[in-house]
């Protein structure tokens, strides 16, 4: 098997790895560097359960080439808490029970994180709909929309 | 039991205590484990629908490099027959059969072999070399054709069960299910209006995010662990030593989180494969199934065809209803088609009334549980009747079913008289919601529907330990679906009386604690609430004699309140309280640790009723359905996490939804599923709802130490009849198929004239 | 059969010469944009290990320019930097709209136009608002650059007009003439993540006394291949594209579909949205000319 | 005697007979007597639940049963 090596920074840390060349980053992510934080529901990006960032745009890690990562910078749901402690969205979705089963958890957190970076006071229907590619099937989405919306409100005017 | 009591913990929403894992990507799933040395095992699918297999080259596979094992049916023990047991239900040679096909595949999708081999992609090399020769047959797919007597048969050897006699030939009926009660054509006569219909609803999937996965790792003894995403890891124990005839001491199944299941991870599909890989391949395996595997193998529930016959007085008092109720079963019998039948009319009183329901087999999946089985499907028809005869009479959808409405003491038509259960309340609480007198919007219709499920209680078991400094830990054995370890801590934590922070929930593994049920049937927060209750009790029964023991004084001169032992009054006014943390503290001088424990086959589990109403507004040109607004009112008996219940009512309105509108199973004539995607399998987005505005009634269930109902599963029933008598009387057409997809409601309103 | 592998070429020529190679040794090449499709193909219906040619490192295809009469956008720029570009949603909101619907806020960091185009998906939403515009293709090849218009550039069910050894480099369009306007609609059951049951784009010129002088309608979803429709443009050119203009541009694309009935929808319902779409997106189009200029 | 009602699925055990008074003061007891009364038929009863006086058991094998009790045969319900 032809395997390619490639270097690229996960979370700020720099990170080499081989893989084959039609594996998605969201393989690699989990199955050989063990940050299995980014979840698999489809691997056809149809339920973003594997949202990360890359380059600090939102993407499915299933529909991205492990190859194609060299020299670029990805986030995960790893990297969204700091050394303060949890970031605000993910203290939202906690308080707001916005997490049943939580398998859908960290690609909404991811997206919503992208969501509040473009869009700092997004009204009900942006969020519904930056979060269309966002399935989660425990909730029925109200608590999420709650959480991002009170994330929102913190991070726009911390208290 | 009083509502009046005031509780410092219960009714509260707290943080769960598992919350913060699962926000930042450290709870591990399914999938989420590699063990050292690990390989990878993937299942070959067969590409008919119906087919006898002739004979499996295995050969080429076997001899690939970085290929370990390879298993057909041919590697498994001659299965027993007999019920699985559990909640699983069904046939365990069934079962077998359905993990992995011998003689026949039944369905597209129906697993025929499996590989292990050092990475996944050398797994999918390897099934492509293997070779199967099929003979193939002519699938049955269509419910009303499965059930004719000359329909081409599933299993030569099926002779439908429950009928007087047993019949002479074999059929895809299954069994058949009757109940009655009073002289149906006395009580048509005696109405004034009778409405009747034939309603169809889809087979649909639970759709849960999490394929299933598992890994399992065999040693030479046999002795084996699997670690596994599961709704019951004691059940998918029990299942797979029956599969594999082992010996249930050499396995252990781990319970890892669990991304969703709704019913469908209560059976096993993955994991004796898994197993028989490790044995064979000396190696760990780990094993995933795709989406699309999930979609063609694993358990949707029943489409069905319901006939509904109602007939009422002119002031709405109804006085017979008659049902005909047909359930896919897919592959293998065991259609929900008995719980079918007793929900349909359980939520009115019926002097008259008659049933019939049928277990069928077709060349699809076969069906798991889902979410109050077969309630959806039969309750749907009933209340899309209901909302006729209430357009017919002129009389409001809600004052139609307060008129008919059980209530404790009703006769309920599956048997027993209900005990207090909240039907009336639910719809009295409905008749005056703000949402429900506003004015309905332009274009829109607002749809009403009743909702039903029994709930269950079965086996639980709950340990309490007494950490050192006085803090809690529970060991249960319901794995956590949906927040059950913050509900199982605020439960402790309102009866020990100690602080909720001060608590951490343990799901214990099938060899560290006691055996419990699938978290299902709603039984969590009821049956293994009740466990930990009944746990704390026991702790706090030691720690007074503990106490008395340090006191010096009878056990039962001491009380407990507030977390601490006090002395009872009269006792020497001296005596200081004592707290958990201090008797913890001194527990090495009065006896050793402190350990509570209970287990239970809980009964006694409360009914679930709930009324829903919805707005729909529909386009008139395309027939796009759209949900303007939705509120569910629901019994939970007593909500102990306030947040969580309501999160089970929304999720359930959600699945109800996407089931009513978009969500179905699509075939073509050779039996291949269409959309195995959530692309074209379409469940609600997030821009597809709106808020979702719930209502908690509480009156408690007798039988629970708080009250406890169980709230999982009636959530689902009502939206179907919601959303489809909504659009109803949005568009003053009725349409008795679901779903409500925008080609099949363009097409009505054509056919009405437009 | 060899293994998969991967390369990420530097320019133009670059790519042109891998592919030329491997049309030549009869090896399987296959050009990787935003990925979105192909990688999904990969992964199911389409499994045959192949040369997967990376052109996002081809600096032309992720240019964007919109300097002088022409504008330029490159085959791998993906849609949410489009979205993104304010000049380029004023002077083509519907084109953008229809990068807007291409699967989720995730799907549309990584797809791109191009993409979209070379996919070849008869639903593909880009393509009918594309042909509205009048886009054209840029095309490399071994013999050189050609262009062809974007309706030509789509042959059949994922079969585009690309020879071997050639690859798209990027679309032009004409910046609209004063009192121009597009916009884009499409029916689907969900309200986002899903496939077009029918999809209709829609430009429009107005002169200044909101007479419609040119119009360009482009429909998907309904045929083997996005369609431009000329008699729908001509039945809006001449009126002020009222209701009667509307519902005769409307029947000319129920009259020009050729639609099957598959999982998302019957023949007959497509033939009945397809106009109904027509009417909805034209009407839009025209109100936003009305506030171009005209 | 408990009145005892048979869900009309387990009437092939019964001969068609829908109620019966049986003398039992456990649920143990009457799955005796039932199986007395119509030789075989324990199984299918014991695989049932059951109400006694309204109160549903998936599995009542210890459950006192009162002299005027009632007994229904149902089958038993699953869950998601």
């Amino acid at each position: 098997m032809n395997k390619i090596q490639i270097e690229t920074a996960i979370n700020g840390e720099v990170v080499e790895f081989l893989c084959e060349p039609q594996q998605s980053l969201l393989e690699v992510l989990r199955e050989t560097l063990g940050r299995t934080g980014t979840k698999e529901g489809c691997a056809t990006g149809d339920c973003g359960a594997c949202s990360v960032l890359m380059d600090g745009r939102l993407v499915c890690a299933c529909l991205v080439l492990a190859a194609e990562t060299g020299g670029h910078a990805i986030t995960t749901i790893e990297g969204i808490a700091t050394d303060a402690g949890l970031h605000p969205i993910q203290q939202k979705f906690l308080e707001h029970a916005a997490l049943q089963c939580g398998i859908c958890t960290p690609g909404l957190i991811v997206a919503t994180k992208a969501l509040l970076e473009k869009h700092p006071e997004p009204d009900e229907t942006t969020i519904r709909y930056w979060l269309a590619g966002n399935l989660c099937r425990c909730t029925g989405y109200d608590k999420i929309i709650r959480a991002v919306q009170d994330a929102a409100r913190e991070l726009a005017h911390p208290a | 039991m009083s509502e009046a009591i005031d509780y410092k913990v219960i009714g509260t929403s707290p943080i769960r205590p598992d919350g913060v894992d699962k926000v930042t990507g450290r709870a591990q799933y399914g999938a989420d484990l590699n063990l050292p040395n690990q390989i990878y095992g993937k299942v070959l699918r067969s590409p008919h629908a119906h087919a006898r297999i002739l004979g499996i080259d295995t050969s080429r596979a076997r001899a690939m490099p970085g290929v370990f094992a390879v298993i057909t049916g041919a590697d498994f023990p001659e299965s027993e027959r007999g019920a699985i047991g559990g909640e699983g239900g069904g046939d365990v040679s069934d079962l077998a059969k359905n993990i992995m096909a011998r003689d026949k595949v039944l369905y597209h999708g129906h697993a025929v072999a499996a590989v292990a081999a050092s990475s996944q992609s050398v797994a999918e090399a390897a099934l492509a070399a293997i070779e199967v020769r099929y003979e193939v047959l002519p699938p049955v797919l269509d419910l009303l054709s499965a059930m004719q007597p000359d329909a081409p048969l599933l299993d030569p050897n099926c002779f439908t069960k429950n009928l007087p006699e047993k019949p002479e030939r074999p059929s895809n009926i299954a069994a058949v299910m009757k109940l009655g009660r009073g002289n149906v054509d006395e009580g048509f006569a005696q109405a004034d209006v009778i409405v009747e219909g034939e309603y169809r609803i889809p087979m649909a999937h639970q759709g849960y995010i999490e394929p299933h996965a598992c890994v399992a790792s065999a040693n030479e003894q046999g002795q084996t662990t699997v670690w596994c995403c599961t709704q019951g890891h004691f059940e998918f124990r029990a299942m797979t030593a029956k599969v594999l005839r082992m010996n249930i001491a050499d396995l252990k199944f781990i319970a890892s989180e669990i991304g969703g299941g709704f019913g469908g991870k209560t059976v096993v599909y993955l994991e004796p494969l898994a197993v028989l890989l490790s044995r064979k391949a000396r190696r760990p395996v780990k094993m995933m199934m795709t989406r699309e595997e999930v979609f063609r193998a694993t358990g949707p529930t029943s489409g069905a065809i319901c006939r509904i016959r109602l007939g009422a007085r002119r002031d709405g008092t109804f006085t017979a209803a008659s049902a005909w109720l047909a359930y896919e079963a897919g592959a293998y019998a065991g259609a929900p088609m008995g719980p079918g039948a007793m929900t349909v009319f359980a939520p009115y009183v019926l002097e008259h009334f008659q049933v019939e329901a049928f277990d069928v087999l077709v060349n699809k999946p076969k069906v798991a549980a889902y979410r109050a089985p077969g309630a959806p499907q039969s309750m749907y028809a009933m209340e899309c009747a209901i909302d006729e005869l209430s357009i017919r009479l002129g009389i409001d959808p809600i004052d139609l079913r307060l008129k008919n409405a059980a209530e404790a003491g009703t006769q309920a038509p599956y048997g027993p008289k209900f005990p207090p259960i909240g039907l009336k309340a639910c719809l009295e609480a409905a008749r005056v919601h703000p949402n429900y007198t506003r004015p309905v919007p332009a274009g829109a219709g607002r749809g009403v529907a009743v909702g039903f499920w029994f709930n269950v209680g079965m086996q639980s078991s709950a340990e309490v330990h007494i950490n050192e400094n006085g803090t809690v830990t529970l060991v249960e054995g319901s794995p956590d679906i949906g927040g059950s370890r913050a509900s199982m801590c605020m439960m402790a934590a309102e009866t020990l009386g100690v602080p909720y922070e001060q608590i951490r929930a343990l799901i214990g593994d099938t060899e560290s604690t006691g055996f419990s049920n699938v978290t299902g049937g709603s039984r969590t927060t009821f049956a293994t609430g009740m466990a930990v209750v009944r746990a704390c009790e026991d702790i706090i029964a030691q720690c007074k004699a503990r106490a008395a023991a340090t006191w010096g004084v009878d056990a039962d001169q001491v009380l407990w309140e507030d977390g601490r032992a006090i002395p009872a009054p009269g006792v020497n006014a001296e005596l200081k309280p004592l707290s958990l943390a201090e008797i913890a503290g001194n527990a090495a001088r009065t006896g050793g640790p402190l350990l509570g424990r209970a287990s239970l086959n809980a009964q006694g589990a409360g009914a679930g009723f709930s009324v829903n109403f919805a707005d729909l507004a529909v386009d008139r040109e395309t027939g796009k359905v759209d949900v303007l607004a939705f509120t569910a009112i629901q019994d939970a008996g007593k909500a102990i996490h306030r947040a969580y219940v309501e999160g089970q009512i929304q999720g359930g309105a959600a699945q109800g939804l996407g089931w009513a509108l978009n969500e179905e199973y699509i075939y073509d004539e050779q039996g291949v599923m269409q959309n195995a995607g959530f692309l074209d399998y379409r469940i609600p987005v997030a821009s597809d709802l709106p808020m979702i505005d719930t209502q908690i009634i509480e009156v408690p269930n007798p039988s629970h130490p708080f009250g406890v109902r169980g709230v999982g599963e009636t959530p689902i029933v009502a939206p179907l009849a919601a959303a489809a008598n909504a659009v109803a009387r949005a568009t003053g057409v009725r349409i008795h198929d679901l779903p409500l997809a925008p080609p099949r409601v363009l097409a009505a309103l054509e056919a009405a004239g437009g | 059969m060899g293994g998969f592998s991967y390369a990420a070429p530097g320019s133009v020529d670059e790519v042109v010469t891998l592919l030329g190679e491997h049309a030549r040794a009869g090896r399987r090449a296959q050009v990787l944009a935003g990925g979105t499709d192909l990688l999904v193909q990969m992964r199911g219906v389409d499994r045959t290990p192949r040369t997967i040619v990376d052109i996002k490192g081809v600096a032309e295809t992720g240019t964007l320019r919109l300097d002088g009469a022409e504008i330029f956008i490159g085959a791998a720029i993906p849609s949410a930097v489009l979205n993104d570009h304010a000049e380029l949603a004023a002077l083509f909101p519907g084109l953008l709209e229809s990068a807007d619907l291409i699967g989720s806020t995730q799907i549309q960091g990584r797809a791109s136009l191009g993409g979209n185009l070379c996919n070849a998906s008869p639903a593909g939403d880009t393509i009918p608002a594309l042909i509205a515009t009048g886009a054209r293709t840029v095309i490399a090849g071994p013999a050189g650059r050609r262009e062809l218009p974007v309706e030509d550039f789509v042959v059949g069910v994922g079969r585009n007009a690309l020879a071997a050894g050639e690859f798209l480099v990027g679309l032009k369009l004409a910046r609209p003439a004063p009192g121009t306007a597009d916009a884009y609609l499409r029916f689907t059951p969900r309200t986002e993540m899903d496939i077009a049951v029918a999809g209709c784009g829609v430009s429009v010129t107005l002169d200044t006394n909101g007479v419609c002088t040119a119009a360009r309608i482009g429909i998907g979803a309904v045929a083997p291949r996005a369609l431009l429709v000329p008699a729908a443009g001509q039945a809006l050119v001449g009126t002020r594209i009222d209701d009667a203009a509307l519902a005769a541009a409307g029947a000319a694309c129920s009259a020009a579909a050729s639609p099957i009935t598959d999982k998302r929808g019957t023949a007959d319902y497509r033939r009945t949205i397809i106009a109904v779409l027509c009417r909805r997106a034209a009407a839009t189009a025209r109100d936003r000319a009305r506030g171009a200029g005209a | 005697m408990a009145r005892v009602v048979i869900a009309d699925h387990l009437l092939v055990y019964t001969g068609g007979q829908h109620v019966v008074e049986l003398p039992a003061a456990s649920f143990r007891e009457l799955l005796e007597a039932l199986d007395e009364r119509w030789p075989g038929a324990r199984e299918a009863f014991a695989r049932c639940a059951v109400a006694i006086d309204g109160q549903i058991y998936q599995d009542a094998y210890l459950e006192p049963i009162g002299k005027d009790s009632e007994v229904f045969f149902m089958q038993r319900i699953e869950g998601g």
